[in-house]
């Protein structure tokens, strides 16, 4: 069977599956339908200082093979996150990628110390690219100095034994461009992607569909546009690992990210589908890994980008030659 | 979290039946059928394999019989709406549905006597019936008020009858009962058994002005309500409702796990699909819109 | 009946349904099913001043409510277009927009003086965006100053009986830039939106699923980001036309463009799934009009940004009505 | 445009068998049937309303029946492969199927007699069937050799055997006939009726295979390739393959418009899946890769 761990820059998950930020809140509900622990880890609503209302209902739309949602970051503020959710997670020893959120530099930093130390964070990511946010001009991740900004200064303030990755906005002209000036920045990895910017008019009403008018379309429909950006930034970065998701619904799907050159992948909107896809994600990936006669989920990373030769040294024999012919 | 965790089956479809405009499922589902209580609801996928609808559709629960001999079972009713219901109503006997339930908070049920109107607007008579039944059960007098646009949307008349003896019925073209909207024949409902406590379900405006009524006599009203739900587990906050909490601070809730049943007193009707200012955390949202 | 008729700048069409650039070729396939005549205009493939091999195969992989090609710009040359399509075109009396492509601002210019007086252009519409060339850096809709040179040297070689539309990539930080360096360069409208870059990775063959890697994505999937970027270029730009394109299966789906700012729309995608997509939209959508109470398509242009009063103003007053409650 | 042109219609499946492997579907498609010749195919559209499949599936027409008294029928046979044909498997009788057809150019038959061999890969043998048939009709004679990986992946052999006497089979694992492919039969029988030409379908290593051997004889050969298409009608360009003109200078020619039939020697076969340098255009791409 292939051997499913990975590695998340110092961190070592026990397997290549996790929630998506925003799509399992902490845990706790999908608990009612699997045990969170059996992921490679929970990835936590993006988490902010205060507490958050988030945006006006309606807050979401069904789209084609995908879904809008404006739901504005809301949440209970760290203090009360890290008092009950973190709490709740460490005593289930579920592995915890903490996503944090803010609306200007300092805050990112704030978040950052107060979760350094916490048994239960295995790792930040940095939502630098909710489109949800108020004003377009707010989302740091559509601008290569804001970024560098952020990533720089929560790299300094954070534990150092927690990697902070960049979850980066697939709304940019190159993101390359903007993974770069977070790798100067000293990121340990990037999140890829986050929702794209859509909007849905509602056909009776003749308006928005949504309360805040626009709102971030996820799920299989963006699968594409995901994929293409982890190709990108791996075949730039090839040193630096990736967090992928968009639209991941089978293991199949989790297997176009790994082999993209992500090194894990998050399952986010296909569990409002399926609460249990995450953990049949992760069945159905190691064996598919296995039929393809992967020895390891790291032998599969960024597969794709491999000429022949490099693919028959990555391949059991047997598993070679029917890639070739 | 409900007491009890809901579950993800693939339940048979036993019966499909026509009842005026809608349609209603018998569902095999003996996990969810064990844990209902009235008020629960399911969510139920729809489209089939390679489906453009990635989101489960919700239904409220209007029976569910637990037997020693057979599989127990789950009905709800389907009226058409969109693409989704769509194919639901399309379905047969014997084909079988991808169901996650028992999902959301029921109504609270007294744990002794009191006299309750139950107010159905349309398909939202659908999770009153059970509730009639539980209600009758601790020995609760009962009164029944229907009401829908016109007669064929009226649903759960003759069940309610059954049970109950009279039902009071409304319809706005006058098609069936009397013309005009349930709130103007509830006040006389009321009075009748002097009711301590409304359960209502319906379109929101319905809702709201029921519990204006239940206000102004200083009765409870615990209803039902019916936002867009995404996920209907209480994960995706897509769902929420600006509720006054018992601390006196209100917060956007979830209606799928916090809901869909609230205490009409506490929901704050005239903010649904805005963002008030005092609600906790707004503050952050810079302005917000 | 909704007065069905539309303008695109100077130029009115009887009504605002056409075909998509690179999805109806030259209009003679789809004229088996249906009088191509009969559409608000038939879009061409983009055409380039010499014959084009295009991408090696594949050049096409199915995606959830879409689809990713890498067709690279394969045609005739514009001299072989002139000859033959453009004339047969002229023949049927079809309203023909010409879409244009280059990998130079000279290429455009030569394009445009060579479809000058032609009785059967309708207008043009300059392809700055299409993200199958070979290299991203030659996508002038990514670069304000690469795009205003174009479109500048176009507007002033063209015909000025033809208006010149920009047809903008989604795939940009800030399409509303983007289409400001258009306006300032004299454009007379915009096309929107060209497809999202892409990427499949073929789980049997370990590889990109097309033979150009990458490739551009459109169908459904894409409308919400399709509307969007109607919606935010109509409130920079009330004043200029848009042609919306992305996703446009039903008349319902094109109204959503129309209400967000969209004078006219385009069927891509929808074509090769059915033929007749294109006319059965026009029918829907002038059903759609109806019954919603607008007397004519312009009265529904950009409605879903007026406010209640601006609405009850375009709307009789029984829809008005229901539209408010 | 081939002279009859196609058009969209539904067409009520009349029955569903599964031969082998295969399903072979009858679908009531009367405008279809009559413009029908050996080599046409058919664009269906798969999985229902609300798929996320938005593309039509091809699938070549094994048979065509026109009648006076009953509306004219198509037959063509479907291999499970991925989500689309599985779809299509799954239907049954009395559905309807949205199919547009007739497409492409049909093998070209010559107006005298002359000896002909047909070679089937696998489904590939579908559309040799009405091929030989008209080829009998006008006095050739006709000679199948039939192969595939295995048994149950052989089709026609029965249909072929009534038609002309004999067939030569092959099978990749001896399951059936002679073990090996069917080019190691095809020599052989291209002698035993001194052939003019041969007709073949199937995998497209298979028919690089069938030219070589035809050329080295002098003889034509006519196949019918299968490259992945999204329109089917000719107006997206997903299909084209590297083939060479009558002017000598190769293009990448529409297989769905321009083919599927094309003659063996023209078709560039090294080069599909590649960017030739000296392709009519090529130039023009800046190098390409
Ligand atoms: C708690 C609850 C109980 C319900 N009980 C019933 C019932 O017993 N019988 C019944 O017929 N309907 C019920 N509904 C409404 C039902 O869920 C919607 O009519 C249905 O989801 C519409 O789906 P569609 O694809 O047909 O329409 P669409 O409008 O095409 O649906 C598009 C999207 O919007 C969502 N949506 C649209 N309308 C509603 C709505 N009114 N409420 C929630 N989500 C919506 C859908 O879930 C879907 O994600 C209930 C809804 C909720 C939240
Ligand atoms: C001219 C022609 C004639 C054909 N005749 C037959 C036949 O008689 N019987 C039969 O079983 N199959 C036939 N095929 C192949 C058949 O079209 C594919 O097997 C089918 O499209 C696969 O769809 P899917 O959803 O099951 O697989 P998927 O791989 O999921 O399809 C995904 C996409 O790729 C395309 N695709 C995948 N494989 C092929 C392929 N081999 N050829 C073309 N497009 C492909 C599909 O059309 C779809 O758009 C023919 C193909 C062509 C081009
Ligand atoms: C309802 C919803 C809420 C989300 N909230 C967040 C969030 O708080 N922080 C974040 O970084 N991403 C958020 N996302 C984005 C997801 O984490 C993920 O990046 C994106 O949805 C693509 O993956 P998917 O298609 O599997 O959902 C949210 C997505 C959805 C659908
Ligand atoms: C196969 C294919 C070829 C295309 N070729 C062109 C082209 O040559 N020029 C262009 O401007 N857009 C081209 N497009 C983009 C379409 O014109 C359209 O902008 C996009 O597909 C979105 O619309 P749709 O979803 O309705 O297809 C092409 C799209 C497809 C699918
Ligand atoms: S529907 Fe997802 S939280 Fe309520
Ligand atoms: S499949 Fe579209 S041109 Fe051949």
């Amino acid at each position: 069977m292939t051997d499913m761990k990975t590695r998340l820059a110092t961190v070592t998950l026990p397997n290549p599956v996790l929630t998506a930020s925003g799509c399992a809140a902490a845990g706790r509900e999908l608990h009612q339908f699997f045990d969170v622990a059996q992921l490679g880890a929970v990835v936590t609503k993006s988490i902010m200082t205060a507490p958050r209302s988030g945006r006006p209902t309606p807050r979401m739309a069904e789209t084609p093979s995908g879904m809008l949602n404006s739901i504005g970051l809301q949440g209970p503020g760290i203090d009360a996150f890290i008092a009950n959710d973190l709490a709740w997670l460490a005593e289930r020893g579920a592995r915890t990628v903490v996503s944090i959120a803010g609306t200007h530099t300092d805050e990112y930093v704030t978040l950052a110390r107060k979760l350094a130390g916490h048994p239960a964070v295995a790792m930040l990511e940095v939502n630098i690219s909710c489109p949800n946010v108020e004003s377009r001009g707010q989302v740091f991740a559509c601008d290569a100095i804001a970024s560098s900004r952020v990533i720089g200064a929560v790299r300094r303030a954070a534990d150092p034994a927690q990697p902070v990755f960049a979850k980066l906005s697939p709304d940019v002209t190159d993101i390359v461009h903007i993974a770069r000036a977070c790798a100067d920045a000293g990121v340990d990895g990037f999140s890829l992607v986050n929702t794209l910017l859509g909007l849905v008019i509602d056909t009776d009403t003749l308006a928005p569909a949504l309360g805040g008018i626009t709102g971030g379309l996820s799920g299989p429909a963006i699968r594409p546009v995901a994929v293409r950006c982890v190709w990108q930034v791996r075949q730039a970065f090839p040193h630096l690992p990736i967090l992928g998701m968009g639209g991941i619904r089978t293991g199949l799907d989790a297997l176009q990210f790994i082999l993209a050159g992500a090194a894990a992948v998050s399952v986010g909107t296909a569990v409002f589908g399926d609460p249990t896809a995450p953990l049949r994600v992760l069945s159905e990936l190691e064996t598919a890994l296995d039929e393809r006669g992967f020895a390891s989920v790291a032998d599969a990373v960024g597969f794709a980008h491999l000429d022949s030769f490099g693919r028959a040294a990555r391949l059991t024999p047997a598993a070679a030659e029917s890639a070739a012919s | 979290m409900s007491e009890t965790p809901p579950v993800q089956l693939s339940g048979e479809i036993l019966s499909v039946q026509r009842i005026g405009v809608y349609t209603q499922f018998t569902v095999v589902a003996p996990d969810i059928a064990t844990g209902f209580r009235p008020g629960h609801f399911v969510a139920v996928a729809v489209g089939g394999e390679n489906t453009s609808m990635i989101l489960r559709r919700a239904f409220a629960v209007c029976g569910a019989t637990v037997s020693e001999r057979f599989a127990g079972t789950i009905q709800f009713v389907v009226a058409a709406h969109g693409p989704g219901t769509q194919w639901l109503i399309e379905r047969r006997a014997g084909e079988a549905l991808d169901i996650v339930g028992p999902l959301g908070n029921p109504f609270p049920v007294p744990s002794g006597p009191s006299p309750a109107v139950l107010v159905g607007g349309g398909y939202g008579s659908a999770p009153l019936l059970p509730l009639a039944q539980a209600l009758l059960a601790n020995g609760s007098p009962v009164e029944f008020v229907l009401g829908a646009a016109t007669a064929g949307r009226l649903y759960g008349e003759l069940a309610a009858k059954r049970m109950v003896g009279r039902v009071v019925v409304t319809t706005d073209d006058g098609s069936a009962g009397e013309r005009g909207l349930v709130t103007d024949a509830l006040p006389a409902a009321i009075e009748r058994i002097g009711a301590e406590i409304v359960y209502a379900c319906g379109p929101m405006p319905m809702l709201r002005a029921v519990g204006e009524i239940a206000r102004e006599r200083a009765i409870r009203a615990q209803v039902a309500v019916e936002e867009s739900m995404a996920c209907g587990i209480g994960v995706c906050m897509t769902c929420v409702l600006p509720v006054r909490g018992d601390d006196g601070k209100s917060r956007f809730v979830r209606s799928c796990v916090d809901g869909p049943v609230f205490d009409a007193l506490n929901v704050r009707w005239a903010d649904i699909g805005r963002l008030p200012g005092d609600l906790v955390g707004a503050d952050a949202m810079g302005g917000g819109h």
